[in-house]
């Protein structure tokens, strides 16, 4: 009953946050409306007995990622998002199709999904259990990953310095070997 | 048991000629090139000659196969080659005659560019002409058949750069496919029906079967489809268009192609399947209208002509209806004899012809000859021979063949006396305009511009931007080296003495090969031959018949006597009493005009609208640029969705993903 | 105790909202954070299926969505900046080269 | 317990914890002017009170009473919310660090934290980086170039330092094997040789490198000198709270000094042993309240170090300590880390 009403409360700022990112016209509010989600997901995490992914989320999500979207925004002071006329076709055909979509799926999902109840703490990940299967079972999806994080940090380097400061870096670099 | 005879040398040794000629040619010198070729050529014909010798104690036919060729089930075809007296007839006259030519065109074409080329197509031709004369199935002859055509094409055509010269080969090469066409159509029904397209077994299987005297059956069809191959190739009715216009070629060329061997080809390859027409008398009849037809049509254009060696072409076409005569009244021998005495004479007269426009430097207009005995005797007397020949006086060869055709053609169960008398009536013709050529060219005065101004005349002459048969220049009308008039010679006294042998013996030599008598008596030939014109009175009447072909061939020379030497303005006359007749005659009787309206334009319309405009630009270069311009239509109406806009993309992705959820959902929820 | 098609339909709505974003917002940053909403209801889902099948692996997987989502904004926020830097705006509509 | 009585008990946990805390950063904040004053050959603060001990006090009426000026073109809602998150981050996160073993007072028998959770750790490290919102906010709603360069700072800052803090601290965690800082104190506990505590400094593998690594990025997530750039007087007047004056600015004062505490807590727990102290004495009351002395002392010895710090070294230029994060601390942390695993996973 108390986590039936704790998931309805946070389940409920978690819409509220999601709809909140769409009305917004601002993205700083967009993105601390999106850190309100992610809290509030953290939570459901809690609730659900993973608590080290909930850690996770609140650190790399809320805690770095949205920090760089945060720093961004005001890195490029993004202002107030400015109207351009929508498309008609989206209007007329976007708006219900979503609706009707949403439906569909949420009536799917409550029809023909396994009405088991899921307890709460049911599955206590311990961060030891999880390292195992992560350096085990695991392995090679977490080489690749790491890889392409390795792939990730380069290419935002190359792409976000300007390209005349990497000219100049380089350039320096060959008098210094030179 | 025959000794092993190596037939199969003779085609190949003037082929190696050609190769070594067409191949390396251009650095040979001239000296080295005429070795080459008359070497090669020169050991075909000793080789013939040898076989000749031992010819006797050979057992005929005698057939050495060389190679499997095709074999499909149980069709095979061979290189093989097939030694009878016929085919010994054919080869000693081709290799004879042939070497002769060559001898003659060292000198003739001495000076000329390509000398390397001529003397390797000069090869290549007796290469393909002694497939021909030798294979030993249709096949391989057909080989031979194109094969000359070819040569003929290349040889036509050797002053490539000259306009006419390359239309003319073009035009040969194009009426032949004609021929070629009933000819191939021949072999596939003898494919069908024979199984076979070796000489022996067609013949043996044909023997089996009955003559068809009344109604036109498979024996018939064959006949004439060989017929039409024939009269493309030896420029019968109405296939013979070609025959003039080749006369573009080299003199040599008109001499052994177009005179002496490849045009008697057709003649060649109806006696060879003799059986077939045996058997098929309404075939042999067309064979033998045609003929008829032919020579009187062509005698007559032939009187009006100018050019002197297309007098010589026409005469030529008019002497193959003669052979066409004696084949279609089944007596092949005499056909093959005036065939081999013609190769003689036409030969000699060509050559002759070749030396006298050679001596008047290019000049072919007889009108602009004249009184030349005196400067080139030895072409005179030469040329006389070989004109009395073809006219027909005894005791030349030319009497003797033509003799035995007009007594064939009387007498034989399928002969008539129409032949007969239209025969006797070309023979007049002929004898006319051989002598009026005679009398224009070596009497009277020279009309020619004077022999001074003759480098003039070359300049603006019928040759103009072509290069002429002969640059060298030094002046005055001059007999010929002697490199061209040992050939003259020789064939002078072949063409006095090629008679001698006699139509019965001859006849009677070839008997096996074609065993005219034979099938003409045969007993089941008897109940179907056309009676023959009270065969008694043959003695008597022979010796009449032959009094008035003498006759006929006297008062042509009269004639021609009376009218060029005598009364030089009675001509004109006669043209104006003529009148229009005589214009028609003049042009050929409009036959190239007629043909060009009624085959050769709408041809050329329809493959223009039709083929051309129609099918090629229409349908097919249509589909393409449709398909190509709807793609773009198409692309132009697609690229649209390419907004460029990014939340238009994620739109498109959505909906698709849309889609597939949905469709997920169906399934799971059925 | 929650049933776990609460926890689905959560997610759904999480990754119907991120969908929204993505098609109707104009700013390119907020379009990026609306791609992760929809990770994030991804990893809903992931955390409630393990929570339901007792399988860590769910969680595992979930990481490895955090570290790919990390990977993928870092990337595209520099892409942004490099955008914003050529073309001046943040305006995805206005960024459209690409067009024709 | 009952429900009743767990809800009751965490109340009386949390105010006293908030009380504790907001006066420790009060006095922090005296302390800090008393002993730069003296580094700096001066008194200090002496007017307020003996010693001016009395000082924090009319500091904060004065906060309180001052006009609150907000400027006109910033961005309302954030500017006024900024400092809250700043400070509320800062104060939450104490809730999980335990300041001493289970007592039992009046029967209840509770441990000497708000609440204790296995994974405190992660909770506090996950509080701490939400910490930066009311940094980077503020910077960038009070729209001044001043206030956005030091948001851009401490944001960029915080977040580079935040890598090499979280990895100084997996060797502790590989040694104890736990994120529960109970636990993490309690394999602490004992001395080698019966004079050598068994802190995680003096453990084998020594985690002495790691806690210098922990020291200085801590002082950057702290936005202390040498690293504070973020609101470096002498370049961007006050940094990102330049346009805050009054209450706003004092909860950012406040948040920076719980920080501080927070920090200099959660060293004291993963290196120094926590509350462990030497060998038991006295009587059982004593016994009682020692563990809390001793975490206090340590707690005090820390803050005192960067009190000391500040007094005594001059500041970064930013590329430096850009480069000192990632090209020295992260290394150097990753290395420990390497190095600690091999050693531990041999052991073992």
């Amino acid at each position: 009953m108390l986590h039936l009403l704790v998931f309805s409360v946070f389940g409920l700022v978690c819409v509220a946050g999601a709809v909140n990112l769409l009305v917004q016209r601002h993205p700083i509010n967009s993105a601390l409306s999106l850190v309100v989600v992610m809290g509030s997901l953290a939570v459901e995490y809690l609730l659900l007995g993973a608590e080290f992914v909930a850690a996770v989320q609140v650190i790399v999500y809320a805690g770095a990622i949205m920090v760089l979207f945060v720093f961004v925004i005001m890195l490029l002071n993004a202002g107030e998002e400015e109207r351009t006329k929508g498309s008609r076709v989206a209007m007329l055909f976007g708006i219900p199709g979503m609706l009707i979509g949403s439906v569909l799926v949420a009536w799917v999902l409550l029809e023909h999904s396994g009405t088991g109840n899921v307890a709460t703490g049911a599955l206590p990940g311990p961060p030891k259990v999880i390292g195992w299967l992560l350096f085990h079972d695991f392995l090679l999806p977490f080489e690749v990953t790491s890889v392409l994080v390795l792939i990730a940090i380069m290419g935002a380097v190359v792409l976000a310095s300007h390209p005349g400061s990497v000219e100049q870096r380089s350039t320096q670099q060959d008098k210094r070997e030179g | 048991m025959t000794p092993n005879l190596h037939l199969w040398l003779i085609p190949v040794l003037p082929l190696v000629g050609a190769a070594l000629n067409g191949l390396f040619g251009k650095r040979f010198s001239r000296q080295t090139i005429s070795a080459i070729a008359l070497g090669f050529s020169g050991a075909a014909l000793v080789m013939a000659l040898w076989i000749a010798a031992q010819f006797s104690s050979l057992t005929l036919p005698c057939i050495e196969t060389l190679a499997t060729w095709i074999r499909a089930g149980d069709f095979q075809v061979d290189f093989a080659f097939y030694l009878d007296q016929l085919s010994l007839v054919m080869l000693l006259v081709v290799t004879g005659v042939g070497f002769l030519i060559h001898i003659y065109s060292v000198g003739y074409m001495w000076e000329e560019g390509g000398f390397y080329r001529f003397f390797s197509y000069l090869n290549l031709f007796m290469f393909f002409m002694l497939t021909l004369v030798l294979a030993s199935n249709y096949l391989l002859m057909f080989i031979g058949w194109e094969g000359v055509g070819l040569a003929s094409y290349l040889l036509i055509g050797f002053w490539f750069t000259k306009d006419s010269a390359a239309s003319a080969g073009k035009k040969a090469f194009i009426v032949n496919r004609i021929g070629d066409f009933g000819f191939l159509i021949a072999l596939f029904l003898m494919i069908k029906h024979f199984g076979s397209l070796n000489f022996e077994q067609v013949f043996r299987i044909v023997s089996g079967l009955p003559a068809e005297a009344t109604g036109a059956g498979l024996l018939t069809a064959i006949g004439l489809l060989l017929m039409v191959g024939a009269a493309g190739k030896s420029a019968q009715l109405p296939l013979y268009v070609w025959l003039p216009d080749a006369m573009e070629g080299p003199t040599p060329v008109s001499a052994l192609i177009h005179a002496a061997t490849m045009v008697t080809a057709g003649v060649y390859m109806v006696a060879r399947s003799h059986v077939v027409f045996d058997r098929a008398p309404q075939a042999l009849m067309v064979v033998a209208i045609v003929g008829t037809l032919t020579a009187l049509f062509a005698a007559t254009i032939g009187v009006c002509q100018t050019d002197i060696k297309k007098v010589l072409a026409y005469s030529t076409i008019s002497q193959l209806g003669y052979m066409f005569i004696g084949c279609g009244v089944a007596a092949y021998s005499a056909g093959i004899f005036h065939l081999m005495t013609h190769a003689f004479f036409k030969g000699l007269l060509f050559l002759a012809a070749g030396s006298v426009i050679h001596a008047v430097g290019g000049e072919q207009d007889m009108r602009r000859m004249g009184g030349l005995r005196h400067h080139i005797p030895w072409t005179f007397w030469t040329m006389t021979a070989a004109t009395f020949a073809i006219a027909g006086f005894p005791p030349f060869a030319g009497f003797f063949s033509k003799d035995a055709i007009l007594w064939q053609a009387y007498s034989s169960p399928y002969g008539s006396w129409v032949y007969w008398a239209i025969g006797v009536f070309t023979a007049f013709l002929t004898s006319f305009y051989m002598f009026r050529l005679w009398f224009l060219t070596f009497f009277g005065e020279y009309r020619g511009e004077a022999a001074a101004s003759e480098h003039v005349h070359l300049a603006g002459g019928s040759r103009a931007g072509a290069p002429a048969p002969h640059e060298h220049g030094h002046g005055g009308i001059h007999e010929s080296p002697t490199v061209m008039l040992i050939p003259l010679v020789i064939l002078a006294v072949l063409s006095i003495c090629g008679g001698w042998v006699g139509s019965e013996r001859f006849d009677k030599f070839l008997a096996p090969a074609l065993h005219s008598g034979v099938t003409a008596y045969s007993p089941e030939q008897a109940a179907v031959a056309t009676p023959a014109p009270e065969p008694r009175e043959h003695g008597a009447s022979e010796g009449l018949l032959t009094s008035i072909s003498i006759l006929a061939a006297v008062s042509g020379l009269f004639l021609a006597w009376l009218l060029y030497q005598r009364r030089p303005q009675l001509p004109q006359e006669i043209a104006h009493a003529l009148g229009s007749f005589y214009d028609a005659v003049v042009h050929k009787y409009y036959v190239d005009e007629i043909y060009a309206a009624v085959f050769v334009k709408p041809l050329i319309d329809g493959s223009t609208r039709i083929l051309w405009h129609g099918i090629d630009r229409d349908v097919i270069d249509a589909t393409l640029d449709n398909s190509a311009e709807g793609a773009r239509e198409v692309s132009d109406a697609m690229r649209h969705m390419q907004s460029g806009n990014l939340r238009s993309y994620a739109g498109w992705i959505a909906a698709g993903a849309a889609v597939v959820i949905a469709y997920m959902i169906w399934m799971g929820t059925r | 105790m929650v049933p776990l098609s609460y926890y689905l339909v959560l997610s759904g709505i999480l990754f119907a909202c991120g969908v929204t974003g993505f098609l109707i917002k104009r700013n390119i940053i907020t379009i990026f954070m609306s791609i992760e909403l929809m990770l994030n209801g991804v990893n809903l889902s992931f955390v409630a299926f393990a929570a339901q099948w007792h399988a860590l692996s769910g969680q595992v997987f979930v990481f490895f969505v955090m570290v790919v989502a990390a990977a993928e904004s870092a990337v595209g926020l520099a892409i942004i900046i490099a955008v914003y830097r050529t073309r001046e705006t943040l305006n995805v509509d206005r960024v459209n080269l690409l067009k024709l | 317990m009952g429900i009743g009585t767990f809800i009751l008990v965490s109340i009386i946990k949390i105010v006293v914890a908030i009380g504790v805390l907001l006066t420790a950063v009060a006095y922090t904040v005296w302390l800090e002017r008393k002993v730069v004053g003296h580094i700096q050959n001066r008194w200090g603060p002496t007017r307020v009170g003996p010693f001016g001990l009395l000082q924090p006090l009319a500091d904060g009426v004065k906060f309180i009473f001052k006009e609150d000026l907000i400027p006109p073109h910033a961005y309302k809602p954030l500017f006024i919310a900024a400092p809250m998150i700043a400070l509320i981050f800062a104060l939450t996160s104490i809730s999980v660090i335990p300041i001493g073993n289970w007592i039992t007072v009046f029967g209840i028998h509770t441990p000497l934290e708000i609440t204790d959770v296995n994974i405190g750790l992660l909770v506090v490290l996950g509080i701490t980086s939400l910490g930066v919102y009311g940094v980077a906010l503020a910077g960038w709603s009070s729209n001044s170039k001043y206030s956005l360069l030091g948001g851009l700072r401490a944001s960029a800052q915080m977040v580079s330092y935040e890598i090499s803090l979280g990895l100084s601290l997996v060797g502790v965690l590989i040694l104890a094997g736990s994120f529960s800082l109970r636990d993490i104190v309690d394999a602490q506990a004992g001395t080698y040789w019966g004079f050598i505590p068994r802190w995680n400094i003096f453990q084998w593998p020594p985690q002495i490198i790691a806690f210098f690594i922990y020291l200085m990025a801590a002082y950057a997530e702290t936005n202390r000198i040498p690293f504070d750039l973020p609101e470096a007087e002498t370049e961007l007047v006050a940094g990102y709270h330049t346009e805050y004056s009054a209450m706003k600015f004092a909860m950012f004062f406040m948040a920076e000094y719980a920080n501080m505490i927070t920090v200099a807590s959660l060293a004291t727990l993963l290196f120094l042993g926590g509350w462990h102290g030497p060998h038991r004495f006295g009587p059982p009351l004593l016994q009682a309240i020692l563990p809390v002395f001793w975490f206090a002392a340590k707690i005090f010895a820390f803050l005192f170090l960067y009190i000391w710090v500040r007094g005594t070294l001059p500041r970064f230029r930013y590329d430096q300590l850009m480069a000192f994060g990632w090209k020295f601390l992260l290394p150097l942390a990753i290395a420990n880390l390497v190095i600690t695993a091999l050693i531990v996973a041999l052991r073992a």
